[in-house]
């Protein structure tokens, strides 16, 4: 597998710096190299927050990419400040239950999600940042369904492990939401 | 039949001490010395010596030792107990050390009960570097960094430590004595002994105030200088037993 | 053990434990608050010592003391939070007591900020304590490397009586990476601490007194010569660095830390170019790997020495390169990163950026 | 027979004094011709038979330099 820069952003509470984590788990878990990092500080409170992943069977040298192969973005500003920074035919995932207005890029494969209708419809508004989990692992196929649930049990931990059910279904409602668009990306 | 009823102790080396004629420091030294050889601990001290006259202290007490950076004696003590608690630690501090610069790792060893026993020297000034006013010195004492005398609105007020510890919920023992005759050295002798006990008990955090002398730097004869301590400093920092938890 | 996915001040954490630290003091301040929240919890629960102590000055005397009791021993802070300690390690060193201080630069001068930097290359080198001392300076550039060097340092510690530093920059201590815990350390002999100030009843018919001073000068030179003589043993034996695509470099990069991953990146891109750049990746910063320069070969065009601070380590690098080729400098500072691309642009640009 | 006897370990004395302010028998005083090695004038037993062997002296004494014995 190649090395993938993923750049996941939105506001704080939305689950950014989960989703980005639960991918770099998954790459250690599949026994290739994962690299998380978050851009820390005050401005991740309440602000917008983002963080870098790179996910990549060999060593992964600089932590820090001028272009994202892939941008998750879960609201507007987020989407205004990384869409520029996109490596060529690379995929822009976003929120589109808070981005109304349709996005397109040159170069870029750009899906909309409606998470937060989503989650909202599977009761639970909180699973939001795992709709888009399926969504993301649905056009780019980088872990199987195994991997990221042995990740997700092990965010969830004995205390939430109930909640486990409600992950599960709002990623395969990811999933089946890009099936249904017929959006292929890899 | 003779018997030795007073000799040097064992718990002192063979060093000359460096203090100046009719310091008490070397009189409060022999007290922790003895203090120690008495219970049995010597072999299983350390002693934390500090910056000031006393820097040398860990050339005197006849025991392993650390030179602690000036104010930090508490810390080093801190990191030595917290590693070997069945060790006895010590520090020995004079007023600029532990009341002025090292007042904050002081006061938290204090209210962390850190199981170590403080002998604090209150003589009112500097005396290593030459009688500069010290946090300690009193309203009207002449000392070369006050020298038409301390005064309240330009310097503050002499710091009133046993006083002030005496509130640290962390403090099991803590005494204020003096040195100026017999019967207050065997005073502070049993005062300094039954810090050590209670930290052989583990009982926490021990401290002995001794009001001392500085004939050089107060520019008095050593006699005198004892008298100086009596009269003008003891009104100020009236002797007694601040906290006792084994009394409470 | 497989790989785990681990933050770099948690693996800080971990690392030291494997290395067989018995106690840790220190003092809060971001970006490397994880190390101590981690300790807090997994070395009381091992019956070992932890704790936060008044302010980075007493905690670094706190160290000091538990060093000089024999026990293995750490602390951990940032920039301002080293400046502090400046005063304890100078002590230490001077009283030849072994520990480990770990250090996670952020950007300075002042409370600057808390994003990565490299701006304290000379805090760690030169030092803001007093007197001739050097400690023992790592700079991995990964969480990896980071780990395998915090199991060795207190083995170089005890061997040396020196203080290690680890020298990471803020991103190192708050990524995440896959990291295996176990892989094997070079075994290193360790002396028996008979120095220890542990009570006479260890060593009977001799005191241990761990000091730094010294009235008479004579006696403080010859132990400022005795210290000077480690550091050279020091510079002999555990100078570090690694050679990257030195094959037949156009360039040759000098970076440490963060910045020598990101030019590792660069250079592939400048390869895909056709432009053929090197790098000698110091992994010692004291000891300076001086002797890495002489494999320079006599035709490159420059020497690009690469920073996240406006030019501290371009000093070592100037002395090490002696005059022979031209050296250029770029640099980040603040808390920015640069990315790979930027690099590129530097090589490309050399003859803009030569400062000597 | 005195009741106590104090020896002096001259070298170590600093003259101070101290041992002669507090002596309750008044039988110490300093030698004013006699200089140990340091250049202190050192102290003398004026009268030893006084001596009570209470060792006030030597407990005042910061240089360690007395010891007292006391005749059983």
């Amino acid at each position: 597998m190649e090395a993938k820069n993923i750049k996941v952003a939105g506001f704080g509470g939305q689950g950014v710096m989960m989703f980005g984590q639960i991918l770099a788990y998954s790459a250690t878990k599949d026994e290739i190299n994962g690299l998380w990092f978050p851009s820390y500080g005050p401005e991740t409170r309440g602000g917008t927050a983002n963080c870098s992943v790179i996910v990549s069977d060999k060593q992964i040298n600089s932590p820090v990419f001028k272009n994202a192969d892939h941008l998750v973005a879960f609201n507007a500003p987020s989407l205004e400040k990384f869409k520029d920074h996109v490596a060529k035919n690379g995929l822009i995932l976003y929120n589109s239950s808070l981005i109304e207005d349709e996005f397109s890029q040159d170069g870029s494969t750009v899906v909309g999600v409606p998470i937060n209708d989503i989650a909202t419809e599977l009761g639970n508004d909180k699973v939001a940042n795992m709709v888009m989990m399926g969504a993301y692992l649905e056009l780019t196929h980088l872990f199987s369904d195994e991997t990221i649930e042995a990740i997700i049990k092990k965010f969830l931990g004995e205390r939430k492990a109930h909640l486990l059910d409600v992950n599960k279904k709002a990623i395969q409602s990811g999933k089946d939401f890009v099936k249904k668009l017929g959006v292929k990306y890899a | 039949m003779w018997e030795v009823k007073y000799e040097k102790s064992q718990g002192l080396t063979d060093s000359k001490l460096s203090y100046c004629p009719g310091c008490a420091h070397g009189i409060i030294h022999k007290l922790v010395a003895e203090s120690l050889v008495e219970l049995g601990i010597l072999d299983r001290s350390i002693a934390i010596a500090s910056v000031g006259c006393s820097v040398f202290s860990y050339q005197f007490f006849n025991c392993d030792a650390q030179q602690a950076p000036h104010g930090r004696a508490c810390a080093l003590a801190t990191g030595v107990k917290r590693v070997l608690p069945d060790n006895i630690v010590f520090t020995y501090q004079g007023d600029g050390d532990l009341a002025s610069i090292g007042i904050a790792e002081t006061i938290h060893a204090a209210n962390r009960g850190e199981n170590i026993t403080v002998i604090f020297i209150n003589n009112a000034i500097y005396g290593m570097t030459g009688g500069q006013m010290a946090p300690t010195s009193l309203i009207g004492q002449k000392t070369t960094t006050s020298q038409d005398g301390r005064t309240q609105k330009n310097h503050g007020n002499p710091i009133k430590i046993s006083e002030m510890f005496a509130t640290i919920e962390g403090v099991a023992y803590l005494e204020r004595v003096a040195a100026y005759d017999p019967k207050h050295v065997l005073n502070a002798k049993k005062a300094i002994k039954k810090a050590f006990q209670y930290q052989m008990e583990n009982r926490g955090f021990t401290m002995v105030e001794v009001v001392s002398t500085c004939p050089v730097n107060w520019g008095m004869k050593p006699v005198d200088a004892m008298k100086w301590s009596k009269e003008a400093m003891e009104p100020v920092y009236p002797l007694g037993v601040f906290k006792d938890k084994g009394r409470e | 053990m497989a790989k785990v996915l681990m933050k770099g001040n948690e693996a800080i954490a971990l690392a030291a434990i494997k290395g067989g630290v018995d106690a840790f003091y220190g003092y809060p301040i971001t970006p490397q608050n994880e190390v101590p929240e981690y300790l807090s919890k997994h070395l009381l629960a091992n019956g070992k010592v932890f704790l936060q102590a008044e302010s980075e000055v007493s905690a670094i005397n706190m160290v000091y003391g538990a060093a000089g009791a024999g026990k293995r021993v750490m602390t951990s802070s940032s920039s301002p939070g080293i400046a502090l300690k400046q005063e304890g390690i100078s002590y230490i060193t001077a009283a030849e007591l072994p520990c480990l201080i770990v250090s996670v630069m952020r950007g300075g001068p002042g409370l600057g900020s808390i994003q990565p930097s490299q701006g304290d290359y000379y805090q760690a080198t030169r030092g803001g304590g007093n007197g001739d001392y050097h400690l023992i300076v790592f700079a991995p550039e990964s969480i990896q490397e980071t780990i395998d060097t915090i199991k060795e340092s207190f083995d170089i510690a005890d061997y040396y009586r020196n203080p290690v530093m680890v020298l990471v920059d803020g991103l190192i201590g708050q990524m995440m990476e896959s990291v295996d815990f176990d892989r094997p350390k070079k075994e290193r002999f360790v002396p028996e601490k008979d120095w220890a100030t542990n009570g006479t009843k260890n060593h009977p018919g001799r005191r241990n007194i761990a000091n730094s001073l010294y009235l008479d000068p004579a006696e403080l030179e010859q132990h400022n010569i005795k210290l000077h003589q480690k550091y050279e043993v020091i510079k002999k034996n555990e100078t570090k660095f690694e050679l990257i695509d030195f094959d037949n470099p156009e360039y040759v990069i000098v970076a440490y830390g963060t910045m020598a991953r990101i030019c590792r990146s660069a250079i592939e891109m400048l390869k895909n170019e056709g432009i053929e750049v090197g790098m000698i990746r110091p992994i010692t910063l004291f000891p300076y790997p001086e002797k890495a320069f002489e494999q320079i070969p006599e035709n490159v065009k420059g020497i690009l020495t690469c920073e996240l601070s406006m030019g501290q380590m371009l000093d070592d690098v100037l002395i090490a390169n002696n005059g022979k080729h031209k050296v250029g400098f770029f640099g980040r500072a603040g808390g920015m990163l640069p990315d790979p691309e930027e690099i590129v642009g530097a090589i490309k640009n050399f003859n803009e950026r030569v400062v000597k | 027979m005195p009741k106590g006897r104090v020896t002096f370990n001259d070298e170590l004395c600093k003259g101070c004094g101290l041992c002669v302010a507090n002596c309750p028998t008044h039988i110490l005083y300093q030698d004013m011709k006699t200089l140990n090695k340091a250049g202190y004038n050192i102290i003398r037993v004026s009268e030893p038979d006084k001596c009570i062997g209470c060792a006030f002296c030597a407990i005042m004494c910061p240089d360690s330099v007395i010891t007292v014995e006391v005749n059983k």
